[in-house]
């Protein structure tokens, strides 16, 4: 039997075959599209469970298997793959959360005319993401990167009819591009300092190598700078402030989709990536640029979520903030709370977003909470499993994953030596997410039905309705992996023996850290009821009661805070100024320019005409044609010809040679 | 000089030759001939390189012309084919009247 | 060190040289690619002396046999008038634009080559032949994937233009 | 090139040879004589081939049509039945006018019967006319040389029909340059078979191949896929040397003869020559690669010497070019094209799939190799009704579209 670190690369390998096998199936083959990549990813699940006990086994142990992908003279580039309880836990996860999310999408997309291109968009999707968790290289990461991209722009825009996804999938697309070429930039750097692109390579790769470096200001200031620029590439796919506008407009896509991207995969990207550098991060002073990037994002997100009415989009904007948390986490360093606090939020915010799509669904396609309500007698088990979703999120105490993690989130915040602010900011947006929440259960399960479709809603099928309890009891049960009391999770990770710091004091450590928190979230619990829940909304238009009071700092919210439109305002406004006026160069410089030359010509061909026909009367004709035919021919080089063009290979050719020979002193 | 010089020096003349065709012809398809005659060179140069080794028997640079052979056929009919193209658009084979992309 | 080769090599050398520089500036597009034929045959010769047999039939097969079957037909398809022949000969500064840049590039690989030094076995003539059923082999184990995604390459290139080329404006049906 | 145990007659032609050669005392001036007495022996035999085959075409023509063909020629006052009408024919050519039209591509129109005829002898290097005669028996790839000559030939139509400044002579070049090229596949496709139960792509090791104790049956015709491979290759053949029923390119009563229609007098001669050397090297190829080649059909039969054999099977496989022509009508140009694409390269595909099935079921024995026969049987000719199906279905009204 081959160690599971020889078999790793069929994880995200599987996935990819039902990925072609559902680009060649026909429609009449949709169940063979979406059974490939059922089993596929059953199968994967099944092969990282035996990764995960493998790594396990060994923690603190980084199992390579590399391989040399282009060789040439001495340039020898290396991928490999990468095998340690981060890897690991990671793996098991997206296996389970996307084989529930992918039995979830054979309900709800049932009567797309689409489905066979639905699977195979969502294996691809699934293998990307587990090529990046198995990488063993910063270039295969960013091979899988980009390969998500893809993936995730085809499954936003899966409804391509509709301008609006069409639109969101650019967008998503685009914006984060410009995180990639951060990342891009970063990799190709950080290969001409360490000459590897290898995490880990028995000593060598440059995660190891790190740590041998002297600490001298060019240095500190090299990783630093690359350290910023690979977290670009992390803000982009995991939507942090300011690359976060494309996460809400990507719920354009299948709720699915949504879920997937949301809550298992594409975020959790970036913060795996920043996790996996966390070495490197470490070495530079480029973790507090993280963590208050991280900190600005949890407040910016839970603070837009109170006042949308999308229930997609309240989710959207809740991922925002979460994944601020991580971040936050990361950057006060605690890579090992993010990585908690990661797996149970992709559990619950999975549980919520099929939650979403199990009322969508059955609310045919109804998803303004001001037009729903009063699901609750109508649904119960999503009823169930959404408010267990809910409290998770929210934070509510001891026996919900989500507290446990957020707990260890904002305990390494308090104990960040550089500043306290994140912690603060952090303390705000608990009250707030709690706030959001409970404004988003009683507007959808309370009071009445306020439009004819959800009066005859009724609860779906067991495809749809079985992820849901099967991600609610982990909703529940993951938090008691890593509570203070019992760090299984974070001793795992880090590959230390954590039992010696097994202390029941750490619960009322330091200001009452977690009674703070505990009644924070019971003040946001008790505000939004009390807003929300005793005066239940009566019709569809009614304004929103907070809308009534301020109604200028509500409009702002609805708004998003006005960063499509300044991007809008700013970022495109000044790309089409610099595309005009690269028009405008392009017109009126270089063509002047050749235009004056070839004028110039002329003019001289005219006055030697007027001398010639005064003084010599005939000669210096020819010479005037010949230089106006020079000047003719240097406006033809911009002429879009294609000989032009490769003459100037052809001279640049020769240049080069010699130049090189120079060099070289041939 | 050796013979490897000589036949590397005939290669390179027919590279050049294929290098005129395609700067000083304006029919597409001889363009398309001069750059087909430059991959011919090309190809002299696998076969020279090959024939002066140290292990010939092994036979890669006979492979490589003959991969290059195939991909250079292809080439030849994609090629054509767009030139008809681009007779059809514009009823001419001038590649100076397919600027239809000058600034 | 017999002179012989290196006499064949060099009559071989300059007849191509020499037909192709021919072939490359007449007006007649026909009389071009007739004469191009020849040329590729005269390259075929040189695999021939090179010893690599297999590789120079398939020369002669897909060059005179394919390509300048294409090339005619394209040639045939496109030139409805032959009175456009002194047009397609282009303007004589381009022309002379062009040619200067060929032959600079042509001086610096010359030269470029002339200087390197290259000894050792490269003088002696070894007599390497490569068999059809060595070809074969190799195809079958060191190339197998290259084979396959050559085939199909083909295949796609095919279809391609098939499609490019009989692609027919809408406005005329 | 010992021939010690073989019989007199067998070893007689390189006796001969070798006596003439070892006339002249250097080396190289014997290398060159032993090479050109191999050209020039096989120009003799051709070239008498051919001409005795236009006047055994025209005499069997004429009995086809209840006529008595060509009969009058005598010399000294002897007639034979008209078998020196060549000897005439030959003359009169030579001291016809050679007329070249005014407007032509006076190079070209020159050029292309010489490089016709050129290209055809070209593939009489690589045939083995026997045991032992075979101009250039080392070649290893002798059959890709056989096809790279051949290719070449197309070459010469193109020419003459261009460079004649006639619309009739340009469109039959452009019919022979579709016809040539589309056959050619096939052609090339059934050769692969012979080449693939040989192991080489030697032409002698495909004729040795097909040796052995059961004689006849050894040939690669009475195989499954060899009899398929025969009848595709018999047919393509007759298109690449445009004879009847795909005589397009010359199709008097359409286009005039074609790209034959500006020559005139000994230029006219040397297309047809360059055409009969054609057929009959493309018969010699038939022969090698499914007929046996020089084999004899049975061991009793062996003593008469193979080059006797490859000749006899040469002369039916002309017979049956000639009665085809006397049998079938012209094609039209679009049926050409669907019967090559359409029709002879899916089969031919098919048969490359027969054949390396017989290759994999060469040790099946007893009951076995009753199935191994059926299945194989089965496999031609199953796509041959299929795809027989496909091609006559949906026979609409004809769509003029080239020429």
């Amino acid at each position: 039997m081959p160690s599971s670190i020889d078999i790793l690369w069929f994880i995200p390998a599987l996935p990819l075959l039902a990925a072609f096998i559902g680009a060649i199936s026909t429609q009449r083959m949709r169940s063979v599209a979406s059974g490939s990549a059922l089993s596929a990813m059953a199968v994967s699940f099944g092969l990282s469970c035996i990764a995960l006990k493998d790594a396990l086994a060994a923690p603190g142990v980084h199992q390579v298997n590399n391989f040399s992908w282009v060789s040439v003279g001495t340039f020898n580039l290396q991928l490999g793959f990468l095998l340690d309880p981060l890897t690991a836990f990671m793996l098991v996860m997206v296996t389970f959360v996307g084989f529930l999310i992918f039995l979830f999408s054979t309900g709800y997309m049932k009567g797309d005319e689409n489905y066979a291109k639905f699977f195979c968009y969502l294996s691809l999707f699934a293998a990307a993401m587990l090529g990046i968790l198995v990488s063993n290289s910063l270039l295969l990461t960013f091979i899988c990167w980009e390969v998500v991209g893809l993936a995730s722009y085809l499954l936003i825009g899966f409804w391509f009819f509709k301008p609006e996804a069409a639109a969101a999938a650019k967008k998503a697309f685009i914006t984060t591009r410009i995180g990639d070429l951060g990342f891009l930039i970063g990799l190709i750097w950080l290969h001409s300092i360490s000459g590897t692109q290898l995490f880990y390579n028995n000593g060598e790769g440059f995660l190891e190598t790190i740590n041998l470096v002297e600490a001298t200001a060019p240095a500190l200031f090299a990783i630093s700078a690359i350290g910023i620029l690979l977290f670009c590439g992390a803000i982009g796919k995991s939507g942090q402030f300011p690359l976060h506008v494309w996460l809400p407009d990507a719920m354009e896509g299948p709720t699915p989709v949504s879920a997937l991207i949301h809550a298992a995969t594409m975020v959790a990207a970036g913060v795996f990536l920043m996790a996996r550098v966390f070495p490197l991060l470490e070495f530079g002073s480029a973790l507090t640029v993280v963590a208050y990037i991280g900190a600005i994002t949890a407040l910016l997100g839970a603070v837009i979520a109170v006042a949308q009415n999308d229930i997609k989009r309240i989710l959207a904007f809740s991922t925002v903030s979460q994944l601020g948390y991580m971040m936050l986490a990361i950057g006060v360093g605690v890579w090992e709370a993010a990585i908690f606090h990661l797996l149970t939020h992709a559990f619950f915010k999975a549980l919520l977003f099929l939650g979403a799509g199990s009322v969508i669904h059955a609310a045919h396609h109804e998803q303004d909470i001001r037009a729903l309500g009063g699901l609750a007698p109508r649904m119960k088990i999503t009823f169930a499993t959404f408010s267990i979703g809910m409290m998770a999120l929210a934070g509510v105490p001891f026996l919900f994953s989500g507290f446990w993690s957020k707990e260890a989130i904002l305990h390494g915040a308090h104990t960040w030596s550089v500043s306290h602010i994140p912690f603060y900011i952090g303390l705000v947006a608990v009250v707030l997410t709690a706030f959001y929440m409970t404004r988003l259960m009683a507007n959808v399960f309370f009071g009445k039905p306020r439009s004819h479709a959800v009066e005859h809603a009724h609860e779906n099928n067991w495809v749809m309705t079985l992820p849901l309890t099967l991600l609610a009891i982990c909703a529940i049960l993951l938090g008691f992996l890593g509570t203070p009391a019992f760090p299984w999770l974070q001793a795992k990770l880090l590959g230390k023996d954590l039992s010696g710091a097994l202390e029941f004091g750490k619960i009322f450590e330091g200001p009452g850290l977690m009674i703070t928190s505990i009644v924070l979230v019971a003040l946001g619990l008790g505000i939004g009821w009390a807003i929300y829940g005793f005066r239940k909304r009566e019709r569809f238009g009614d304004a929103d009661p907070l809308e009534k009071r301020f109604p200028g700092l509500w409009s702002a919210l609805e708004h998003r805070l006005y960063f499509d439109e300044l991007y809008a305002a700013t970022i495109l406004k000044t790309n089409s100024l610099l595309a005009s006026f690269s028009d405008w160069l392009d017109r009126w410089i270089v063509d002047g320019a050749v235009q004056l030359v070839s004028k110039l010509g002329t003019l001289l061909g005219f006055i030697n005409r007027d001398i010639d026909e005064q003084c010599l009367n005939a000669g210096f004709n020819e010479t005037a044609e010949e230089i106006r035919g020079i000047g003719n021919t240097y406006s033809k080089a911009q002429s879009g010809d294609v000989h032009g063009y490769l003459r100037v290979m052809a001279w640049g050719f020769v240049a080069i040679v010699i130049l090189v020979s120079i060099a070289l002193n041939i | 000089m050796t013979i490897l010089h000589l036949c590397l020096i005939f290669s390179a003349l027919l590279f050049s030759l294929g290098l005129a065709a395609a700067l000083a012809r304006s029919s597409g398809i001889l363009v398309l001939l001069g750059i087909e005659l430059m991959l011919n060179a090309a190809n002299i140069n696998f076969i020279a390189f090959w024939k002066f080794s140290p292990n010939p028997e092994n036979g890669t640079g006979a492979m490589f012309a003959i991969f290059s052979i195939a991909v250079a056929a292809a080439e030849a009919a994609v090629g054509l084919a767009l030139i008809i193209a681009i007779y059809r658009h514009q009823s001419s084979i001038r590649l100076q009247d397919a600027n239809t992309l000058k600034g | 060190m017999t002179t012989f080769p290196i006499i064949t090599l060099l009559i071989i050398a300059v007849i191509t040289l020499g037909i192709t520089a021919v072939a490359l500036f007449l007006k007649n597009i026909i009389h071009c690619s007739i004469l191009l034929a020849v040329s590729w045959v005269g390259i075929a010769a040189f695999y021939l002396w090179a010893g690599a047999e297999f590789v120079a039939f398939a020369q002669v097969l897909v060059y005179v046999g394919a390509v300048s079957m294409v090339v005619l037909f394209a040639v045939l398809l496109t030139q409805r008038k032959q009175l456009d022949l002194e047009k397609l000969t282009g303007t004589v500064g381009f022309r002379e634009l062009g040619k200067l840049a060929a032959a600079m590039v042509a001086t610096v690989l010359v030269i470029a080559i002339a200087t390197t030094p290259l000894t050792g076995s490269f003088d002696a003539i070894n007599e390497p032949v490569i068999t059809v059923r060595d070809i074969g082999i190799q195809l079958r184990d060191n190339h197998i994937g290259a084979l396959l995604i050559v085939g199909v390459l083909l295949t796609v290139a095919l279809l391609g233009a098939v499609v490019v080329a009989s692609a027919e404006p809408k406005t005329e049906e | 090139m010992s021939a010690s145990s073989e019989s007199i007659l067998e070893a007689f032609p390189l006796t001969i040879r070798d006596w003439l050669a070892s006339v002249v005392p250097l080396d190289w001036l014997q290398w060159l004589i032993l090479s050109l007495i191999g050209i020039v022996a096989i120009l003799t035999v051709f070239g008498l081939t051919f001409a005795f085959t236009t006047v055994t075409e025209r005499k069997l023509l004429g009995r086809f049509q209840n006529r008595l063909g060509p009969n009058r020629v005598r010399i000294f006052g002897i007639r034979v039945f008209g078998f020196f009408q060549p000897f005439a024919d030959a003359v009169k050519a030579l001291t016809k006018e050679d007329i070249v039209p005014a407007a032509a591509d006076k190079v070209l129109h020159f050029l292309a019967p010489c490089a016709m005829v050129a290209f055809s002898l070209l593939g009489f290097a690589v045939l083995p006319f026997g045991k032992h005669l075979s101009l250039l028996s080392n070649i290893d790839a002798a059959l890709l040389y056989f096809f790279a000559a051949g290719a070449a030939s197309e070459l010469a139509i193109f020419m003459a029909g261009w460079s004649s400044n006639n619309k009739f002579s340009l469109i039959s070049s452009m019919r022979a340059l579709a016809q040539l090229i589309s056959y050619e596949l096939p052609l090339l496709l059934v050769a692969v078979p012979a080449v693939l139960m040989a192991g080489s792509l030697s032409l002698t090791g495909i004729v040795v191949n097909q040796g052995g104790d059961l004689g006849i049956l050894n040939w690669n015709v009475f195989t499954p896929w060899g009899f398929a491979g025969f009848i595709i290759f018999f047919i393509a053949a007759l298109a690449e040397c445009n004879r009847c029923p795909f005589d397009l390119p010359e199709g008097e009563s359409e286009i005039i003869a074609g790209y034959l229609t500006e020559y005139s007098g000994f230029k006219y001669a040397l297309f047809f020559m360059g055409e009969y050397f054609g057929m009959m090297s493309l018969s010699g190829l038939g022969v090698t690669l499914f007929l046996g080649g020089w084999q004899a059909p049975c061991a009793a039969l062996a003593f008469i010497p193979s080059y006797l054999w490859f000749y006899a099977k040469l002369i039916v496989m002309i017979l049956c070019f000639i009665w085809m022509r006397a049998t079938l009508l012209r094609l039209r140009m679009d049926q050409l094209m669907r019967l090559s694409w359409k029709f002879l390269v899916p089969l031919a595909l098919v048969n490359l799939g027969t054949v390396t099935f017989w290759k994999y079921t060469a040790d099946w024995e007893g009951g076995m190799l009753v199935a191994r026969w059926l299945i194989a049987i089965a496999l031609v000719i199953l796509p041959f009704i299929s795809l027989g199906k496909v091609l006559s279905s949906g026979l609409g009204p004809r769509k003029y579209r080239y020429a």
